[in-house]
């Protein structure tokens, strides 16, 4: 323990960005290697894209799984919203904000579903959102046979313009993680939610409502889910029930203990997420321009994802080490 | 203003329909330092915890500035200005001193957290408390034991509290440290800060309070100013043998035999040369303060936390015990002093719970033994609806009784009972007594860990006083109360 | 006092639970069309649903130790590609194949395990991260589409049974197997292991301070599971024979009917029997869905919302207060 | 709104339940009830193309019959010298929806090894490739890496889905690099050329048919079908419902299996629990073998069936004699988009939606396929059409 005041140790968001650079390097020298420049716009642009739509679904995961708690209806979330904004639209640009509030209040609303069927009810998180995912899955398959709506070209930009060589979809998906950065640091509801996973009942004790901090942070979720849903449409050009296929879930999933959020709860936080999305996005533009098998991708993902974690275990060991009163080999 | 800052009067509480408190009064002025005073068991605990709202009172008032209050919620005790220090710390580790001092109540400014406020305020009172050597942005969980107290004292008093409940507070804490602590008081006393302190060690009592309350098996004895009452005098008014604690004689036919356990020069990072040894049919007993180390051997002998230094023999054969297994096998059982956290698993059956050990243990493992288990739990008399009953449906005492025949079932010859008596019920607690002494009788040898001086008192053929890791002093077991807590706290002989 | 809450604790048992919704559920199938209940329908039934009770059974071993395993579905579907590309039609290869296959549930049961109790990542990412390695792995070994066909051998367990049987007609040796392996899990949990391990579940520390090898149980249920999924694969192959999309999907299937049986996540609750159960509730509900002609596409839907409602009564169920010992006073 | 839905269905299927609890025979009529009405609303039936897609099935196509690959039906040839370019070094990228089931791995081979020898006659030369994963999102990213990339001179597209691609298949059209687009299509026709068999309704259509003419009235057919919202599948089943509405044949319901053959089994086992299936009608031949097994597990006689030309399916087929179509949709087309690439480049002419042949394979030709393809493995597809490739056969047997 004295050691370990003596050397502060580097904190975990500050080691995953480390880590991100990491995959940069070693990336871009593979491509360099195979000829290529991985530093290219071209490249640049297709990384960026890619932390897009994970982006936004693990922003909200962050704060769910913060709370102790899991979503994994989020992709099926994000199609629901992508049909519902397509068809609210209707190619009418001037339905456009008129949607935007339809996704948000409709994935909300989901949100607050798996939230308060998880705090209220006590039913596991797994079961919740795996139970709610199956629910809009029968209401797409029954109400949708493909994909539906119409965005007009306005509202596609949002999806294809960029800013020089970032998309406006990514600077969007920073903006969030920026936003739910400052309401975790500066919220009451967003720091408690730290608590709420840390410990419950210590949480209690302090007069945090816990079961109203855990419905907020799903219905948040479900809220960036919504957005996600947004950005399919915006790409698409109509909504997609086929969507949820992708498993979009396990990818935040991914992305989130990748940047270094315990599963547990408690600790990690939305900055950590993004560079586990970003590195993400990276491997994948690597192995793009490297013309890797696809299947080599999930490989190497499920790997990583064990290996980040299992690095993260090690360091959260020996964490209360108690107050020794004899020092060692001091023979009295 | 008029009148104390706290009256609690003629307090009640049972558990289980056993008395802990019977007529209590107590009574605080502001600015006061308060000994809460009296033998392990004696209450004190429990009227503190009223206090603070994890208890609610039988009967009986409570008062504070004049305002009668009763507290169902420690949330409620906090906002009318009551806030207590407990052993357990409720601090979250992944944040920052600032971040627990104020959690649940941040201060806010346009609706938003406002941190600089936060650690600002957080600063004042550390400051205000003298102390500089605490960061608010300090993680809590990389801190030690004392400033994580000075945390939560902090916390308390942020929540504005004018009275804060100590409950022995240098349990855990170094001598440098100690001192901190006796500035901090010194500093809530100016402030005008009431601090009722739960403590077990004199001198500290005398250094710190101005009046001293004094329970015996949950009665008022005494409330003095600590200038009219000598350390002797107050030890006196603790102690004395209580009605209901008669203890059951050694048993005909049980004679000392061989050393089965000896520790020799045994210490690590939390106790220091202790040389213990424990013959078949003795009953030794290791007395102490809390914190004094009386666990942590008992954690070294089972090999949970193993000595770093010395060597223990068991029947004579030296023996390095690094894990539970190898103190199982080697014959050595230990019925822990958190039966809930270290003993049970709640939502299994009796039975299940009663065989854990051979099942888990190959080498003591077999059918006879199975065999054996039924019996073993109805000659504990045990109470429960059969043997497949979830063991979280059983009262403590149960608990306890099955807690003892999972090890009993392992026939050992050597039985370490860590605190056996705790929250049990007089009756279970008197079964235990003579299973202790039938143990002895069956040429075990047993050693007994217990906050009650009384019980080792009454059980002990030695006893074993522990100060600050050491032991202190070994004493026969005729010793009175006096003398044990004369060496326990740190006194030494009179 | 005590004696009337443990009565209705025993009433509301989330154990007991399962077994009123099979009947529930086949009560239905029966109104629906009686025929259902004749020897040979009967006997189809079990046929396809033995493989999901046999994964429920391995499933169970790890839930109720405190775990996940989320890489089954994978791991089934890869055995299956497995057996066909390393059989390629002969039938003097089934028996090795079927020991190459053994000893692979083993390898991915011991990894997880290891991965989990050594590396301290919790399973849910272990398991996560499994399932990819396992897709990607498979399917690169493959060029993305099983190669090879299975040996007629090798379909006998999973397709064929005892002939001619009166009333019954076929007796399916699947049949005979999920029994004989569901009496051999039940059994296990009757041994030292099966104990240690429900105890590991509970009260991970009373267990290991009673002197048990938590970890060695715990890396033990994982190899389990493993081997069950080595079984349904072989039972699944043998039904049905290869195809691409094996066993995708089936984790969460399973864990759905593990929790249904009323194992409670996080471990130490619940009976394999039940879980087993379970999985025949599952089974016979898509039965019902058949036999009542829900439409497909709102299958999922209704599944969903089952699960959800089972789910959160057992949890009221569970959450009555209980008179536990905790309330006595703790002297100082 | 889910909750609702929940009560809908709740509703429903107590409804159902009461409903059936009293006569047995009901389930049938309520499946076409329910099915039905999960159909409402079909906007994944156009007359027009419907009409036209049969009518090209009886259209002779241009070229060698021998290469049905190259050939093309009606083809309205247009001029790409703008696209011309000097030696054969060009840069050719594909951007693939997925090799997520046999069809498409067989499909993916086909045409690797088609540029190889394209490259090795020296008329492309980098072939670049990625794969989405049947992630549309996923390959709007990859087609946008290609564009930005600069590097690519003809970008090959196999979308995932039609309509949801369609805004990226603009954009690249937009940059200036010609763009094939083959199998699905977009909903837009800015490619130079759309490269596909005649389509989903005709494969649906071939099939419906064959059930049709080789049934009795009054007799049951199942339909599976793989997943919902997949536009050329659900072309194939509103075909399919076009021509049995007009049939005497009685629909006992439509299944999605997922392609999973435990799970093909599992509902025609459950199917024949509950009464006679004369006919299997199946959107993609995927697990059809699993659907024969469970008639016979079930000991009852072969149904009169349409699967695929994917060769498990013909191999059962021809052991069992039993009476069935396998309809093909040309797998063989995986050939043509890289030949058009070179073409382009080389400035001759392509048709602007250039319609490959499409021909069930009959009972009749069925035997002579098997001998063709007698190595390949099962999940192989009859009409791959990659014989006189130099690669043939290991390339397709040792993937």
């Amino acid at each position: 323990m004295t050691q370990r005041l003596a050397g502060p140790r580097l904190g975990t968001t500050a080691l995953i960005y480390l880590a991100l650079a990491g995959v940069l390097v070693v990336g871009g020298a593979a491509v360099a290697m195979d000829g290529g420049n991985l530093f290219a716009t071209a490249n640049l642009v297709d990384m960026l894209t890619r932390t897009s739509l994970t982006g936004f679904l693990a922003i909200g995961m962050t704060l769910v799984i913060l709370c102790r708690s899991l979503d994994l209806s989020v992709g099926y979330t994000a199609a629901l919203s992508s049909l519902v904004a397509a068809t609210t639209m209707d190619g009418q640009a001037g339905n456009v904000p008129l949607a935007v509030a339809a996704v948000l209040l409709v994935s909300g609303f989901v949100g607050a579903f798996n939230g308060a069927v998880t705090a209220y009810l006590g039913v596991n998180p797994f079961i919740t959102t795996l139970g709610t995912g199956l629910i809009i899955k029968g209401y797409l398959d029954t109400q949708y046979k493909g994909p539906a709506g119409d965005v007009p070209a306005v509202f596609q930009q949002f999806g294809y313009t960029r800013i020089g060589p970032v998309p406006v979809s990514a600077l969007v998906m920073l903006l969030v993680a920026a936003a739910a950065i400052w309401f975790l640091r500066s919220t009451r509801i967003g720091h408690h939610m730290y608590a709420v996973g840390g410990d419950a009942d210590v949480a209690r004790m302090s007069g945090i409502r816990t079961g109203r901090t855990l419905l907020v942070a799903h219905i948040l979720c479900g809220m960036t889910a919504g957005a996600a849903g947004l950005l399919l449409a915006a790409r698409f050009g109509t909504g997609s029930a086929e969507a949820y296929t992708n498993l979009y879930e396990l990818d935040a999933i991914a992305a989130v203990v990748l940047g270094g959020t315990l599963l547990l709860g408690g600790k990690g936080g939305v900055a950590g997420t993004v560079a586990g999305v970003a590195i993400l996005a990276v491997l994948d533009t690597v192995f793009n321009v490297l013309q890797i098998d696809p299947f080599a991708k999930d490989v190497l993902r499920g790997v990583v994802i064990i290996a980040a974690v299992a690095i993260y275990a090690r360091r959260q060991l020996d964490r209360h080490a108690r107050r020794p009163r004899f020092a060692e080999g001091r023979a009295s | 203003m008029t009148g104390p800052l706290l009256a609690m009067r003629g307090i009640d509480k049972a558990f289980l329909g056993v008395p802990v408190l019977s007529a209590v009064d107590l009574t605080m002025e502001p600015g006061e330092v308060h000994a809460l005073v009296g033998e392990n068991g004696a209450g004190k605990s429990t009227l503190m915890k009223i206090l603070a709202g994890v208890h609610t009172a039988d009967a009986g008032t409570i008062e504070l500035d004049g305002r009668a209050v009763s507290f169902t919620h420690p949330l409620q005790a906090q906002q009318a200005g009551v806030a207590s220090v407990f052993q357990e710390f409720n601090l979250l580790p992944e944040l920052t001193v600032a971040e627990n001092v104020h959690l649940g109540r941040e201060p806010k400014r346009r609706m938003l957290i406002d941190r600089r406020a936060m650690t600002e305020s957080t600063a004042a009172v550390l400051a205000d408390l003298g102390v500089e050597d605490l960061s608010p942005a300090a993680k809590v969980g990389t801190l030690s034991v004392a400033h994580q107290q000075i945390t939560e004292i902090a916390k308390a008093l942020s929540q504005g509290a004018d009275l804060i409940c100590m409950d022995e507070p240098t349990a855990a804490l170094a001598d440098a440290e100690v001192e901190l602590l006796y500035r901090l008081i010194g500093r809530l006393r100016e402030r005008g800060t009431a601090v009722l302190y739960v403590s077990h060690r004199l001198k500290e009592i005398f250094d710190l309070c101005d009046r001293i309350t004094v329970l015996k098996d949950g009665r008022l004895v005494d409330t003095t100013a600590a200038a009219d009452i000598t350390p002797d005098d107050l030890v006196a008014k603790m102690v004395g043998r209580r009605i209901e604690a008669q203890f059951p004689d050694r048993l005909p036919g049980t004679e000392t035999g061989e050393v089965r356990l000896r520790i020799t020069g045994g210490g690590n990072d939390r106790v220091d040369a202790i040389d213990l040894e424990v013959r078949a049919g003795e009953i030794v007993g290791l007395a102490g303060l809390q914190g004094s180390g009386r666990t942590e051997i008992a954690e070294a002998v089972f090999g949970i936390a193993p000595f770093t230094r010395g060597s223990i023999e068991v029947d004579g054969a030296p023996i390095r015990i690094t894990k539970p297994r190898k103190a199982i096998n080697a014959g050595i059982a230990l019925v822990t002093e958190d039966r809930k956290a270290q003993g049970l698993a709640l939502r299994q059956s009796v039975r299940a719970n009663a065989r854990m050990v051979l099942d888990a243990n190959a080498r003591v493992h077999s059918r006879a033994r199975l065999a054996r288990v039924s019996g073993l739990l109805s000659s504990l008399d045990l109470v429960a609806r059969g043997e497949d009953q979830e063991v979280r449906f059983l009262s403590g005492g149960n608990q306890q009784k099955v807690v003892v025949a999972k090890w009993l079932a392992a026939e050992p010859g050597i039985i370490v009972l860590d605190e056996p008596t705790r929250g049990i019920d007089v009756g279970a607690k008197h079964k235990l007594y003579s299973v202790i002494r039938e143990l002895a009788a069956e040429g075990l040898a047993v050693l007994l860990i217990a906050s009650e001086l009384i019980e080792v008192i009454g059980l002990a053929d030695r006893i074993a006083v522990l100060h600050d890791g050491r032991i202190a002093a070994e004493l026969p077991g005729g010793a009175t109360e006096q003398q044990v807590m004369a060496y326990a706290t740190g006194r030494g002989p009179e | 006092m005590t004696r009337a809450r443990e009565l209705l604790a025993r009433a509301t048992n989330p154990t007991a639970t399962v077994f009123i919704l099979l009947v529930l559920v086949f009560a239905a199938v029966f109104a629906m069309n009686p025929g259902f209940f004749a020897g040979p329908s009967l006997m189809a039934f079990l046929k396809q649903a033995a493989p999901l009770v046999i994964l429920a059974a391995g499933q169970y071993f790890v839930i109720v130790s405190g775990n996940f395993d989320l890489s089954v579905g994978a791991l089934v579907g890869a055995q299956v590609v497995i057996a066909a590309r390393l059989i390629d039609g002969e039938e003097s290869r089934t028996v090795p194949v079927l020991i190459v296959m053994a000893l692979f549930g083993i390898a991915v049961g011991l990894v997880n395990g290891l991965i989990t109790t050594a590396l301290k990542v919790q399973s849910f990412i272990t398991t996560l991260g499994m399932l990819l390695v396992l897709y990607g792995a498979i399917r690169l070994w493959t060029g993305g589409a099983p190669t090879g066909s299975l040996s007629e051998a090798f379909r006998v367990p999973g397709r064929m049974g005892i002939e001619d049987v009166p009333v019954l007609g076929q007796i399916p040796w699947a049949l005979l197997i999920m029994v004989a392996l569901g009496a051999g899990a039940v059994l296990l949990m009757r041994t030292r292991f099966g104990r240690i391990l429900l105890a590991a579940g509970d009260n991970e520390r009373a267990a290991a301070l009673s002197g048990a090898r938590v970890d060695t149980a715990r890396t033990l249920a994982f190899v389990l599971s493993g081997l069950s999924a080595t079984v349904a694969g072989v039972l699944i192959g043998g039904f049905a024979g290869v195809s691409a999309q094996v066993g995708d999907g089936l984790e969460f299937t399973v864990i759905t009917a593990v929790v249904l049986g009323g194992v409670v996540l996080g471990g130490g609750r619940g009976s394999v029997l039940a879980a087993m159960a379970g999985a025949l509730v599952i089974e016979g509900l898509f039965t019902l869905f058949n036999q009542m002609a829900l439409p497909a596409t709102l299958r999922p839907a209704v599944q969903g919302a089952i699960i959800i409602a089972a789910v959160a009564y057992a949890a009221r169920a569970r959450a009555r207060p209980v008179p536990t010992a905790t309330a006595t006073p703790t002297p100082s | 709104m889910r909750t609702t839905r929940i009560a809908a269905a709740a509703a429903a299927s107590l409804g159902i339940l009461l409903a059936t609890a009293c006569t047995t025979d009901a389930p049938t009529d309520e499946a076409d009830d329910a099915t039905t009405a999960a159909e409402s609303g079909d906007e994944w039936f156009v007359q027009a193309d419907y009409d036209e897609q049969l009518a090209q099935r009886d259209i002779e196509p241009e070229g060698d019959p021998a290469a049905p690959w190259l050939q093309a039906i009606e083809p309205e040839w247009i001029d790409t010298t703008e696209f011309a370019q000097e030696g054969g070094d060009a840069t050719v990228c594909f951007s693939n929806a997925s090799v997520s089931n046999p069809w498409r791995v067989t499909g993916w081979i086909t045409m690797q090894q088609q540029v190889e020898v394209l490259q090795a006659e020296g008329k492309i030369g980098e072939f670049r490739h990625s794969d989405a994963g049947d992630d549309d999102d996923q390959q709007i990213s990859d087609i946008q890496a290609f564009v930005d990339s600069g590097d690519c001179d003809a970008l090959i597209i196999s979308p995932s889905t039609t309509a949801t691609l369609t805004p990226a298949v603009e954009a690249a059209c937009e940059s200036g690099v010609p763009v094939i687009v083959f199998d699905r299509g977009v909903n837009t026709d800015c490619a130079v050329t759309f490269i596909h068999p005649i389509g989903g309704y005709a494969f649906g259509a071939d099939a419906a048919e064959f059930l049709v003419d080789n049934l009795e009235p009054g007799d049951k057919v199942l339909a599976l079908r793989i997943l919902p919202g997949v536009d050329v599948l659900e072309n194939r089943w509103a075909a399919a419902q076009e021509i049995f509405a007009d049939s005497e044949l009685e629909i006992l319901g439509n299944e999605f299996t997922g392609g999973d053959a435990a799970e093909i089994k599992n509902i025609v086992t459950q199917y024949l629990q509950r009464g006679d299936v004369d006919g299997i009608w199946m959107d993609a031949g995927d697990g059809a073998v699993a659907a024969i097994e469970a008639f016979e597990d079930a000991g009852k006689p072969y149904p009169v069936m349409t699967g695929e030309d994917e060769l498990s399916f013909m191999r059962k087929w021809q052991e069992t004699g039993m009476t069935a179509l396998a309809p093909v949709y040309s797998n063989f087309q995986w050939r043509t988009p890289v030949i058009a690439a070179t073409m382009i480049l080389a400035g001759e002419q392509v048709p602007s939606e250039w319609v490959l042949p499409q021909d069930p394979i009959t009972e009749a030709e069925r035997d002579q396929y098997l001998e063709v393809n007698a190595d390949m493995p099962s999940l192989h597809y009859a009409k791959f059409g990659g014989e006189d490739l130099p690669g043939f056969p290991e390339a397709w047997q040792d993937r």
